[in-house]
């Protein structure tokens, strides 16, 4: 093998590398990216590609995937779908990528959504809990999801509550599109007798203390939040004014611990006499955060963003975009010595629902599903951290049920780089 | 005498005497029937304009074949800029109205060929497009009778109030128009006549990124085609008549307010197709994607080009379509990482907003327009004061 | 009939002002300016002398408000000087000009539309501090249309109206130079007698200098002391009133009557 | 005589026989506390230029402005060729047969003096928005007649050779010919004009004396200005207004010898003077401190 | 009832923040007749130094006193180079300038301070207090922010109402070369203006930013609620922009909480309160009276 020095092992196929597809060549794969680096939605979103980044630097120090460099070529969209169409155009036509990776967001994503399968151009782990890319692969053939759907999400957590707080008055602050709407879907399928109000606002706009009003006057003493991270903070501020303490419950993308929680807790130092302002409310989890500083994977992802990440430090984002690129790296091993974007999709659909990484439960990938994770466990935050009150617990989407998943937690393989073998079709 | 026979010619020959002073003006010229000394076409207005779009349509065609599959993607997102800049032309331009909100009445044109597309049986792709025009025109109409009583930053309040405000519509009906996720379009297939007609004309292979930026292309010419005929005739000159002085324009018998409305019409018939296009060529209308940003780079995009001038809206919508990619590029080959390099994006964007605004005042073509004319007028003023010093002497 | 009265005034005072001592308060040399390629002002030179009344005459375009411009700095010659007092002001900032004693008339009622008539008093008088109430009242006592408008924004007013205000305030900036462009544009003719009949008094009394221009060469030269007549942005010539209003040629060649 | 006094001109003045006679009755106007006109009547009868002089701020350009519909009277009627016109829109006015100049000028700025002067002549304009925008030969052949009128408006007044130029750096006489023409080129049956002789000079004024007289077989005029001599010289009539109230009315003899018009608006000698004493210590603050 | 007072409340708050930065607006429209869409990034700006001090350890007061300053130096220096060039030209070009600076300053703020969230912190509490047993949505730091924009409200309005700078400074923005004929220094005016325009958008921004996450964009959504505010109340009225905070901020509380999904129909109903106040008078609530035309 050409450039094989060591650690990609499953070389051992022999032969040649060969420009084999667009964006392949002897030496190198190109991968693309969209997400938005400015504007109203660039706070957080725009460090994943850091992440990302940081990890196939190190991959290819250690030799990249079968001896080819992995060059990925990330651009901005400002979250508007208009640009998002404007840089798939330039990522697929001028630079020619191999595939698209962990293109962001669900409005954006379904701008190209279709050209890229139209061009053949594989699609892989959207950066979107959309059921989208996943629920109907004869639509999206080339399409991929990789976090856990919200609506999935939604049934873990309102198994959850209605198991464990079964007198609960719940409450629903949901964000207003397809986000709020298939977690409240999940959620209602176990717990729909306990909910007593569902409010839902518009990012953007700024004062939610309606919304917050409206559901303590409904009585709710449970509060869950499809919310995103920075109505979070809104929703725990406007509580606090008014006097409106249930036990709260964020969804995994609202409530990042590390993040808001720190962020709560700095501005309010000193006049919030309480400790940290989201202590106890819970959450769920696909993925270590950085808090875990015990857990092996985040132990590896920060020796390689000391390595090869950039400045800043190594936050929940950068692990997420790590974590993908280590998807990434596996279904691009999985694709063969000389992939072909047909071969790549093929070899996700057949093998990846294998894989092992970071993600706690496996992916869903099969020819009749392109979703990604399917588990999650549920967490308290402590802290800037977070403890686990209910282990991984996997479901799909449908009426399909919940389950405990009793595997061990997969460990990082040497130097973090996967080995997966050549699926060959 | 003999010039009242052919009065432009006369006024031709004056109209290089003296600059005017305000720079749309500048731009305007082109639509005063005095200002341009283009001999070899011809001066109906018919012709004309047919040689024009004649001579555009095979330029297009030649751009289009020549570029790359990427440039001619870059060519159909310009097309929508430009035809919406060109409506915005009008109105701002040519009527004085400012518009902070045509990305809005874009989304009305991009929602009604979205919800079009989205039948089982499509209708014929033309006959989309003009039921975009004509939902976009019915709610610029209705736009345009509350504003034609307002002026200046109160207009541009109610219609920036209208660039949030419309696309929040979208959201709370989210049944029928897919709320913040969007309603995502199928672009239509080109018909076999294409596929044809681009193997004669060049043997490329005819993409559905090919067709798409023909299809805009084609939308552009015609709407541009039209909206210089109107710029040329009484219309045009009854616009800018209300826009300069709108009691002495109604003293000359102008209804200020229906004028206003119609100058609005047309402009919101164009955002339309412009919404239009974008729908099919982004294959989405979703609220992201009518921010306030798109509303306020219209804006930008005319001014920039030269306010009043189809050309200069047609530059400034180059410019917002090219400038970007070229600074993030320019960018990392200065070794930026992706987000710095897409950072400095906006940031040169911005400056050269102001660079502009400040040596080019009147836009290019209007700043291109008034040098020429002033050198004329110096040439003329030096042959004039040879003349006075041969007669005072 | 304007023309009747303007000169009945000027005989009353006019002639003999004429001879008080002068002094060369604002001397012009060879002020050239120019709009972009179009040169407005060639070469003009003139003085105003204290206790004088100078009309700067000549047709539409000659270059009269250009002159005020330029000595006022809101144009910027392309050469020549403009001496105030012995002191060269060609460079000074406009702002400037009333603080050295030189109010400007502008063309065509200067006023500022969006403030009340008190308030453009006020802002014409803000350059000196504090100014009593009794000499606003002066000027509402010389023109009783205003004071009644007192508190009305001024872009109310009619034509006329905002004519009267514009001289108004300049009088409270108590110039020892006053340049007025057309003041009598608009005016009624009892007002324009009034007016003329005041200038010719504060010139006399106050030594006052006066630039003056005036389409209506009649009536200016009526109550001036001295004519310039402007052509093409040239001094065509210099005289005094009465020579100038005997000169029938010349009359007939630039002042159109 | 220039051409507008040629078929397409004449055609339109078998109008302004006897019934093209505009007479305004017991107008009043107030705005907020001031009283700008109080029972105001006026006849401007057909044929005739009708004088409408007064102080400065005695309420000759609002009452302009009532007989255009600019300003809405709180009371009065205004009658034109034998109808009462209610609730009168300033745009309806050259199809009524009606053209007014600006006191000022207000030109176009951003346009030529040529299309300016095509402005004017709008309501001759036939071409619809459809031929427009299809650029139809009927849209240039309107444009071409338009175009024509306005040149032969800026010839007869003299101001042809500043077709191709932009209004703001002409000479104010040179504008305000411009709109005068701009006014003319609509054909009026009666052309109101406010303050048309301002900033011009002695001669020009002449010229534009004799313009009116010429225009009159055509039109009637009614006309603010404060040059007597230019007044007395063209009008028939003259109404006199102070503080908004006819003070006199009549011939111009009539006018010019009444002893309340010398006073509140003439003036004399004395009486200049008298108030020019009195007030001259304006700049009595500087000798006092 | 409780459910009333607290949305009403909460509409307060929320209004009276609109009002700060229409404040801002009508400041420098009534020194300029310019409306600054880069208020809100010159107002970010100087947050971010602010809480460039506070992470250094300075104190909140610090911190807040540096803005002020600093967002002076900003306004003066803006006005001076980038604004003075386009002074008197075409509204238009304006226009296009503050947005140029608008996009330039946040990308710049993104580019030194990079584009993740950020709090910021308050000086007072942000708990409720308690009323009757009941907690309202009152906090110490809504007090702060009601009284901060109150007290600059009538200053603002004494500073044109009562003082010979604030004639001077109006002057200048109407007719610049009528005010400079008359020995107003009109250059020194505008970047008055400008300077304390910027002093006031920036305390607006301190006090939205309290509390709160910053990150460049933060003051997007408020540039269009400020803009209208200022509009509904009458760009030329201190008092106006108050009023139309307040009106607006209660409103779109009303309809967030009193319309099934009224959060989405927030802007809407931002649209719709306008046109109708705009249609009843085209100038604003506190306009006065309109031109005369002819
Ligand atoms: N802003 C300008 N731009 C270009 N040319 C100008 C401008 N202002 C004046 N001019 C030209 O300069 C010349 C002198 O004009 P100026 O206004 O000084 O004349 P004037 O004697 O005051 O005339 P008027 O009697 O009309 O007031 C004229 O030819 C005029 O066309
Ligand atoms: N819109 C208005 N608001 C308040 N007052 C007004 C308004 N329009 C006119 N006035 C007042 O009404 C009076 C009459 O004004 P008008 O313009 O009719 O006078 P005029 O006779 O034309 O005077 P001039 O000869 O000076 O032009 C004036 O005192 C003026 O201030
Ligand atoms: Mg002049
Ligand atoms: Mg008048």
């Amino acid at each position: 093998g050409g450039g094989d020095d060591g650690s990609s092992s499953s070389a051992e196929g022999g032969g040649e590398n060969e420009a084999s597809d667009i964006g392949v060549t002897e030496d190198s794969i190109k991968l693309g990216a969209h997400y938005p680096l400015t504007g109203v939605a660039a706070p957080g979103y725009s460090e994943i590609p850091t992440g990302v980044q940081a990890y196939f630097d190190c991959l290819n120090k250690e030799g990249g995937v079968y001896g080819r460099d992995i060059e990925f070529i990330f651009k901005d969209d400002a979250y508007n779908p208009s640009q998002t169409s404007q840089v798939t155009n330039e990522l697929v036509l001028e630079e020619e990528i191999f595939a698209m990776m962990s293109g962001l967001g669900t409005p954006t994503h379904s701008a190209v959504v279709d050209f890229l399968n139209d061009e053949g151009v594989p699609d892989l782990f959207v950066s979107s809990g959309s059921l989208l890319w996943g629920e109907n692969p004869e639509e999206y053939p080339m399409s991929f999801g990789w976090q856990t759907d919200y609506l999935s999400e939604g049934k873990i957590i309102g198994e959850y509550i209605a198991n464990e707080f079964p007198d609960a008055k719940v409450g629903l602050f949901l964000q207003d599109d397809d986000f709020g709407q298939d977690g409240e879907e999940g959620i209602r399928q176990y717990l729909d007798d306990q909910i007593v109000a569902a409010e839902r606002y518009v990012p953007g706009n700024t004062n939610v203390g309606p919304q917050i009003a409206a559901l303590q006057a409904a009585g709710a003493d449970f509060v869950v939040g499809f919310n995103v991270p920075s109505y979070t903070a809104l929703s725990q501020l406007t509580a606090l004014q008014l006097g409106y303490d249930p036990q709260w419950f964020y969804s995994n993308v609202g409530s990042d611990p590390n993040l808001v929680g720190g962020l709560l807790n700095r501005f309010s130092e000193g006049k919030v006499s309480d400790a940290a302002l989201l202590d106890g409310a819970l959450t769920t989890g696909y993925l270590p955060t950085v808090d875990m500083t015990d857990n092996p994977w985040i132990q590896e992802f920060s020796r390689i963003w000391d390595e090869c990440g950039g400045e800043g430090e190594l936050s929940n984002y950068r692990v997420y975009g790590m974590s993908q690129a280590y998807t990434m790296t596996q279904a691009l091993q999985a694709a063969g010595q000389n992939p072909t974007r047909e071969g790549l999709v093929e070899a996700v659909e057949a093998v990846g629902a294998e894989w092992e990484g970071p993600v706690f439960a496996p992916f869903r990938y099969s020819e009749d599903s392109h979703l990604g994770t399917s588990g999650m466990t549920i967490e308290r935050i402590v802290g800037n951290g977070s403890e686990e009150v209910q282990p991984v617990r996997t479901t799909d989407i449908g009426d399909a049920p919940i389950e405990e998943f009793d595997k061990e937690p997969a460990t990082p393989p040497a130097n973090g780089i996967p080995d997966e073998e050549a699926y060959e079709g | 005498m003999s010039d009242l026979q052919s009065p432009t010619s006369a006024a031709a020959g004056k109209a290089t005497d003296d600059a005017p002073t305000t720079s749309t003006a500048g731009a305007n010229a082109p639509s005063a029937p005095t200002g341009t000394g283009r001999s070899f076409l011809p001066q109906s207005t018919l012709p004309r304009h047919l040689v024009v779009l004649v001579l555009s349509a095979v330029l297009a065609v030649v751009l289009l074949e020549v570029s790359s599959p990427y440039q001619n993607s870059q060519i159909a997102t310009l097309s929508y800029y430009a035809i919406a800049a060109g409506g915005l032309t009008v109105l701002t331009g040519m009527n004085g109205q400012i518009s902070l909100g045509h990305g809005a009445l874009m989304a009305a044109g991009a929602y009604t060929t979205a919800l079009f597309l989205d039948a089982d049986e499509p209708l014929p792709l033309p006959v989309i497009l003009l039921a975009a025009i004509v939902v976009a025109t019915v709610v610029g109409a209705l736009v345009g009778v509350a504003a034609a009583r307002l002026h200046g930053p109160y207009l541009a309040g109610a219609t920036l109030a209208l660039a949030v405000g419309l696309p929040g519509l979208a959201i709370y009906f989210h049944d029928i128009f897919g709320g913040e996720q969007g309603m995502r379009v199928r672009a239509p297939q080109a018909p076999d006549a294409f596929e044809s007609f681009v193997q004669t004309v060049s043997g490329n292979n005819a993409s559905s990124t090919k067709w798409l930026a023909y299809v805009g292309v084609i939308c552009l010419l015609i709407t541009y085609f039209f909206l210089a005929n109107l710029v040329r005739s009484r219309i045009g000159r009854t616009w800018r008549a209300v826009r300069d002085q709108e009691v002495a324009a109604e003293l000359a018998g102008i209804n200020l307010g229906a004028w206003r409305v119609l100058a609005f019409v047309v402009s919101a018939a164009a955002a339309g197709l412009a919404g239009g296009v974008l729908a099919i060529v982004v294959r989405l209308a979703a609220p992201s994607g009518f921010t306030l940003v798109l509303s306020l780079a219209l804006l930008t995009a005319i001014v920039i080009g030269g306010l009043g001038s189809l050309l200069g809206a047609l530059l400034g919508s180059a410019l917002l379509v090219f400038l970007p990619p070229f600074v993030t590029n320019l960018g990392s080959d200065f070794g930026l990482n992706g987000t710095e390099a897409a950072q400095l994006a906006p940031f040169v964007y911005g400056v050269v907003l102001i660079v502009a605004m400040i040596f080019a005042p009147a836009g290019f073509v209007g700043t291109i327009r008034l040098r020429r004319m002033t050198a004329k007028a110096r040439r003329g003023s030096a042959a004039q004061a040879k003349a006075a010093g041969a007669n005072g002497g | 009939m304007a023309e009747t009265h303007g000169s009945t005034a000027m005989s009353a005072t006019g002639t003999t002002g004429g001879t008080a001592t002068t002094t060369r308060l604002l001397e012009v040399e060879g002020l050239s300016s120019a709009y972009g390629p179009v040169r407005a002002l060639d070469g003009v030179s003139l003085s105003a002398e204290a206790g004088r009344i100078t009309a700067v005459l000549g047709a539409n375009g000659a270059g009269k408000t250009t002159l005020l411009r330029t000595i006022s700095g809101l144009v910027r010659p392309v050469a020549g000087r403009v001496v105030l007092d012995g002191e060269d002001i060609t460079k000074a900032s406009v702002e400037s000009m009333v603080g050295r004693g030189m109010a400007h008339v502008p063309e065509g009622r200067g006023v500022i539309a969006e403030l009340t008539v008190d308030e453009n008093l006020r802002v014409g008088a803000l350059f000196r501090g504090k100014v009593g109430k009794d000499e606003f009242d002066r000027v509402y006592d010389l023109f009783p249309r205003i004071a009644e408008r007192r508190n009305n924004a001024a872009h109310t007013l009619s034509g006329g109206e905002r004519q009267m205000l514009v001289i108004g305030r300049a009088l409270l900036a108590k110039p020892r130079v006053l340049l007025l462009d057309e003041p009598s544009l608009g005016l009624a003719p009892r007002i324009v007698a009034q007016i003329f009949g005041l200038l010719r008094q504060l010139v006399d009394a106050e030594g006052l200098s006066v630039l003056l221009v005036e389409q209506n060469a009649r009536s200016a030269l009526s109550v001036a002391d001295v004519g310039v007549v402007l052509n093409l942005g040239r001094v065509v010539v210099t005289d005094s009133a009465s020579t100038l209003m005997g000169d029938e040629d010349l009359r007939h060649a630039y002042l159109g009557f | 005589m220039g051409p507008l006094a040629q078929p397409t001109g004449s055609q339109l003045t078998h109008d302004s026989g006897p019934t093209a006679r505009l007479e305004m009755t017991g107008i009043n106007v107030a705005f907020g506390g001031v009283l700008a006109l109080t029972d105001v009547s006026l006849v401007v009868e057909p044929g005739q230029v009708h004088g409408l002089i007064g102080p400065n701020g005695a309420g000759k350009t609002t009452l302009f402005n009532v007989a255009c519909g600019l300003v809405r009277p709180t009371s009065g009627r205004i009658t034109w060729r034998g109808e009462e016109m209610r609730r009168l829109r300033p745009s309806q006015l050259t199809k009524l047969g009606v053209a007014r100049t600006l006191q000022g000028v207000g030109l176009f700025p951003g346009m030529t003096v040529l299309e300016n002067v095509m402005v004017g002549a709008h309501r001759h304009g036939k071409a619809g928005f459809l031929s427009a925008f299809l650029a139809l030969p009927s849209s240039d052949k309107d444009e071409r007649l338009l175009r024509e009128r306005a040149m032969r408006a800026l010839t007869e007044l003299n101001a042809e050779r500043y077709a191709g130029r932009y209004p703001g750096s002409l000479p104010y006489p040179v504008q305000k010919r411009v709109a005068l023409a701009r006014a003319l080129v609509a054909e009026p049956d009666l052309l109101l004009l406010d303050e048309p002789a301002s900033g011009l000079a002695e001669d020009e004024m002449h010229e534009l004396g004799e313009l009116i007289r010429s225009v009159v077989g055509r039109m009637s005029v009614l006309l603010v200005e404060h040059h007597m001599d230019l007044v007395m010289r063209v009008c028939d009539q003259i109404t006199v207004l102070d503080s908004g109230k006819q003070i006199a009315a009549g011939t111009p003899e009539q006018v010019q010898n009444d002893p309340a018009v010398t006073e509140a608006y003439l003036g004399d000698a004395v009486d200049a003077e008298a108030d020019a004493a009195e007030l001259s210590n304006v700049d009595g603050g500087r000798t006092h401190g | 009832m409780d459910y009333f007072v607290n949305v009403t409340i909460t509409g307060l708050t929320q209004g009276i923040i609109y009002s700060a930065f229409a404040l801002a607006l009508v400041l420098i429209w009534r020194s300029t007749r310019i409306v600054n869409f880069a208020q809100g990034s010159m107002a970010a700006a100087t947050t971010f130094i602010a809480l460039a001090l506070i992470q250094a350890g300075q104190s909140y007061w610090v911190a807040l006193v540096v803005a002020l300053v600093s967002g002076f130096v900003l306004g003066a220096l803006v006005e001076r180079v980038i604004i003075r060039p386009v002074e008197g030209g075409p509204e238009l070009n304006a226009v296009i300038v503050t947005l140029g600076l608008f996009v330039a300053i946040q990308a710049l703020i993104a580019i030194i301070f990079g584009s993740s969230f950020q709090s910021f912190p308050t000086p007072f509490g942000v708990r409720g207090f308690q009323v009757g047993g009941s907690t309202i949505p009152l906090t110490p730091t809504s007090l702060y922010v009601i009284g901060s924009v109150l007290i600059t409200m009538a200053l603002l309005v004494a500073l044109f109402r009562f003082t010979r700078v604030g004639l001077a400074m109006r002057a200048s923005a109407f007719s610049q070369e009528v005010a400079r004929l008359l020995g107003v220094k009109v250059g020194g005016m505008l970047t008055l203006g400008w300077g304390l325009a910027a002093v006031v958008g920036s305390l607006s921004g301190l006090l939205i930013a309290g509390g709160g996450f910053v990150y460049p964009a933060y003051m997007d959504s408020l540039i269009v609620f400020g803009f209208v505010a200022a509009i509904i109340g009458g760009l030329d009225s201190p008092v106006g922009a108050i009023v139309g905070g307040l009106i607006l901020g209660l409103a779109l509380s009303y309809v967030n909480g009193y319309v099934e999904r009224g959060s989405a129909l927030v802007s809407v109903a931002a649209l719709v309160i306008l046109i109708v106040v705009l249609l009843v008078r085209p100038g604003g609530l506190f306009s006065s009276t309109t031109a005369r035309r002819a």
